[in-house]
C-alpha cells in the first residue's frame, strides 16, 4: 500500500500529464498544489490564484516571505516574471468568463454525472463555498483530485452527491489513489486504474457505476 | 480631495447597524488599524461585508470575537471558528455567497447596476429564492447589487487627491469596495503630494475616496 | 441683443456659480465646455471625460498636442496633477454609479417634467446617444445649458418632449440665454432672467408652463 | 504566450460574418495597421461593435466607406456620414447602444455574466423590448452580454506572455473588448521582454491575448 504522500505525489504527477503548454490553471488547496511539482518538460504553464494573480511562482525562500503575497489558501508564495496582478472582480471574470484551461480541486463527494460537493457538511462543518463554486463553473477542465474513499472506507464517488453541491455537471476528470475517472455523456468511465490494484477492486471501492471499457489503461508506476 | 482623519475618527462614523465592507483576503489588504479602532471603540450591531471573516484573533474576525457583527455577507468563514459558533448559536447572521458573485454585487452597486446574470450556484442552494433566466440553454441567477454605508479599505500609497495604489495580493477587493460604499475611509501605509503617482498606474481614482487614514508605523 | 459668443459665456459663468470646491464634473460637447472658463476663485472641481480620464486640463497649447490625449468630443486635452486614466467599463461605473457631483449638457428639448431630448431626430440626424444616456441618468446634478429657442425661434423648453428621449425625469436645471429654471416636484420654477429680459418675455418665449416666484432672480449683469 | 504575426496574416482570419470588436474612441485607441490590412483584404459582411464608427476615411470608418460590414453595434455614429447613408438605405444594420450599456455588455461577455440590469435607456427606446424590472422604485432593464469571435485592440507596449499596457486615453474600449472575443489580437507599439512590465501596472493580463502584430513605424 502506499502512504499518504506516496497516494499524493502520484494522484498529482498523473493530474500534470494533462496540462498542454501555455495552459492558464488555478489550482486550489492542499493535495491540488502537487500538481505544479510535476510539471511535464516542455510544457509552460500559468498559474492563476483567485486572491488576485497571474504567474504565481513557488514558495519562498524561508525568511524571504511577502505577508503581502499570498495564495488563495493563505500560503506565502513568489512572483514570476510576466506575472501580473489584478483585484478580486477581474480575477473573477477570468475564472467565470471561461479563461481559465484548467482547475483542480479536492472533493468530499463527486458523483457519476459529474455533480460536486466540496464546501459544506450540513450541521458540522460549513467553512463556506469561497471561490470554488465559480471555479468549477467557469472552467474548460475541471479535474478533481481526492483519495478514493474517506477515512471510514467509504466510497467518495457516488451514484448521486447527498451533500449540497457545489455546482452540478461540472466535474471532467476524477483522478484518486485507484483511479483515472471521466465524466461522459453516457455515465463515468473508467480511464486508468492506479498500478497498484485491479479493476475489480476499483469497482467495489466506488459506489458509481462505472463504465469499463475494454481496455483499462494503468498510471502511477513511473 | 479626501481629508486626513484618524483612525479613532474614522471608527466613530460607525453606528450600530451601519453596513460596513472591509476589504481583507485573510488579512492580507485589510485595514488593521481601523478595524483596531473599531474593536476599540466597541460598536455593536454592525453589518459586514468581507470576503472571508479571517481568523479568531485576527483581520475582521477581532470584530466578531469582540460580538460587534450582527450579520455578515462573506463567501468564506472555515479559518474562523467564532464565526460558525456564533453562527450555530444563532447569535450571528451569515449569508454566504460565492466569491465571484460577492464581487461582482459589490461592483454592481458602485456601478449603478440594478443586478447582474452569473451561472455561479446554478443547481446548489446557492439559486433558492432567486429568479432564473436561460440563454442559449444555459442558466443563471440574478443576483443584486450589494452596498454599503462605509468601506474600510486598504492602500499601499494616496496622492492627496486620494488615487490608490495597492502591494501585490494586498490588492484584492479593495478596488470594488472604494466604489460601493456611501463614504470610502482608506488606511495607507504613504501619502504622497499630487502629481507623485503616475496617471496610469492609478487603480482606484479618487473619486471614491472620502477619507484617508495614515497608518502608525508598528514595530515589527 | 447678446451675440452668440456673449450668450455662451453668460451661461457658462451661470451654470459655474453651481460648482462646489471639491466637486467632479463632466461637460458636454460645445456650449457646455464653456463652464471651465469661470470657475469660481476658491473652488477647485476635477473634470471627468467619458473616454476614460479624471483630471482632464485646458485645451494644449498650438504644437503641443498628444494624439492620444483627448475628450470626448475628441477635442485635445491636456492632463493636470494628480489625474488619473482608466477604461470605459470604470469611466462608466463612475458615471452610472452617481460619482459624479454635476454633468452640463446641451439639448434639442428638454420639457417642464425634466425630461431631456438630446440625442436625435427621426429621419433627419441620428449621430447616437453616445455617453449621454448614462450621464444624464448617473449624474447628481443635471445642468441644461443651451439657447432658449432654437433657430426658428421656438422654444425649447416644451410642456412635453415630442422627440425620442435620452432620459425621464433626469433634468435638475436649465440654464439659457434668457432664464434659470429648476425641475421641481410641482413643474418649472423660473428662479432666474437674464439681465436683458423680463418675466413676460420669458413667458412668451417658453412653452412649458413655467412657476413664477414672488422673486425672480437676475443673472448675467456682472 | 500570445504568437507575434503580422497585420495581413491577423485580417485573413476574418471571415464573412465574423463578429469583430474594434476598440477605438474617434480613432483614439484604435488598431489602425490591422483596420488598414482588414480594408486591403477586403472581407465583406463582417459584424462590427465599437464605441463610434470614426470618420469616413479614419479609424473604423475606412470598413464601412469600402462597404465590409453588414451590421454594427455602437452608440455613436454622428461623425461618419457614410454610416448614416448606408443605414439610410438600407445596406447597413445600426444598433444604437447608450455607451455605458455597450461597456458593460461587452464586459459581461467576458466575465461569463448572463446580463446586466441598467437603469440607463429606461423611459427611452432603448428599453423597447426589452425584460423591465424595479427595485425600490428605480427601474433598471436587462440588457444581453455582446460576444465576438475576434477583438482587434491596440496596446502602448506588450511583453512577450501578451501582458499589455495603454496610452492615456487610447486605453478606452481596449480592456474590455480583450477579454470578451474568442481571439484577440493586438497591434502593440512594442514588444518587450518578459519581466519588462511592473506586474503591478499591467492592465491587460496576457491570459485575454492570443496575438501580438507589431506596429510598423510609419513616417509622419
Amino acid at each position: 500500500m502506499l502512504d499518504k504522500k506516496q497516494k499524493r505525489i502520484m494522484i498529482g504527477r498523473r493530474i500534470a500529464e494533462e496540462l498542454n503548454d501555455g495552459d492558464f490553471v488555478n489550482l486550489g488547496i492542499g493535495m491540488p498544489t502537487e500538481v505544479a511539482n510535476h510539471i511535464p518538460l516542455g510544457v509552460k504553464v500559468y498559474f492563476h490564484t483567485e486572491n488576485g494573480m497571474l504567474g504565481v511562482g513557488p514558495a519562498p525562500k524561508p525568511g524571504e516571505e511577502d505577508k503581502d503575497l499570498i495564495n488563495a489558501g493563505a500560503g506565502y508564495i513568489t512572483e514570476t516574471a510576466g506575472a501580473s496582478y489584478f483585484d478580486s472582480c477581474l480575477s473573477f471574470a477570468i475564472i467565470r468568463g471561461g479563461h481559465l484551461d484548467m482547475t483542480v480541486l479536492g472533493a468530499l463527494q463527486v458523483d457519476q454525472e459529474g455533480n460536486l460537493a466540496n464546501w459544506m457538511i450540513p450541521g458540522k462543518l460549513v467553512p463556506g463555498m469561497g471561490g470554488a463554486m465559480d471555479l468549477v463553473t467557469g472552467t474548460k477542465n475541471v479535474i478533481i483530485s481526492m483519495e478514493h474513499c474517506d477515512k471510514h472506507g467509504n466510497s467518495k464517488i457516488l451514484k448521486k452527491c447527498t451533500l449540497p453541491l457545489t455546482a452540478a455537471h461540472c466535474v471532467n476528470m476524477i483522478v484518486t489513489d485507484m483511479a483515472v475517472m471521466r465524466v461522459t455523456e453516457k455515465g463515468l468511465l473508467l480511464e486508468e486504474i492506479a498500478f497498484w490494484t485491479n479493476v475489480d477492486d476499483v469497482i467495489k471501492a466506488t459506489d458509481a457505476d462505472l463504465i469499463i471499457p475494454e481496455k483499462v489503461g494503468i498510471f502511477g508506476n513511473q | 480631495m479626501p481629508k486626513t482623519i484618524t483612525a479613532k475618527e474614522a471608527a466613530q462614523m460607525i453606528k450600530p447597524h451601519s453596513r460596513v465592507m472591509f476589504s481583507t483576503f485573510l488579512v492580507v489588504g485589510a485595514a488593521e488599524q481601523l478595524i483596531d479602532a473599531l474593536v476599540e471603540e466597541n460598536v455593536k450591531d454592525i453589518h459586514m461585508i468581507t470576503i472571508a471573516t479571517d481568523y479568531d484573533d485576527k483581520g475582521v474576525g477581532k470584530l466578531i470575537t469582540n460580538k460587534q457583527i450582527k450579520s455578515v455577507q462573506c463567501s468564506h468563514i472555515g479559518t474562523n471558528r467564532s464565526t460558525q459558533a456564533q453562527m450555530n448559536a444563532g447569535e450571528l447572521d451569515v449569508e454566504l455567497i460565492p466569491q465571484g458573485t460577492l464581487m461582482e454585487r459589490i461592483r454592481a452597486a458602485g456601478a449603478g447596476l440594478g443586478g447582474i446574470l452569473t451561472p455561479t450556484g446554478v443547481g446548489t442552494i446557492v439559486e433558492e429564492g432567486k429568479q432564473k433566466f436561460t440563454f442559449d440553454g444555459k442558466d443563471y441567477i440574478l443576483e443584486m447589487p450589494i452596498k454599503a454605508d462605509f468601506a474600510f479599505i486598504k492602500a499601499q500609497k494616496a496622492d492627496k487627491h486620494g488615487n490608490l495604489v495597492y502591494y501585490k495580493t494586498a490588492r484584492n477587493s479593495n478596488p470594488a469596495m472604494a466604489m460601493a460604499a456611501k463614504i470610502t475611509i482608506v488606511e495607507v501605509d504613504e501619502i504622497v503630494e499630487v502629481g507623485q503617482l503616475d496617471p496610469e498606474n492609478v487603480v482606484t481614482p479618487g473619486i471614491f475616496v472620502n477619507y484617508l487614514v495614515k497608518s502608525e508605523v508598528k514595530e515589527c
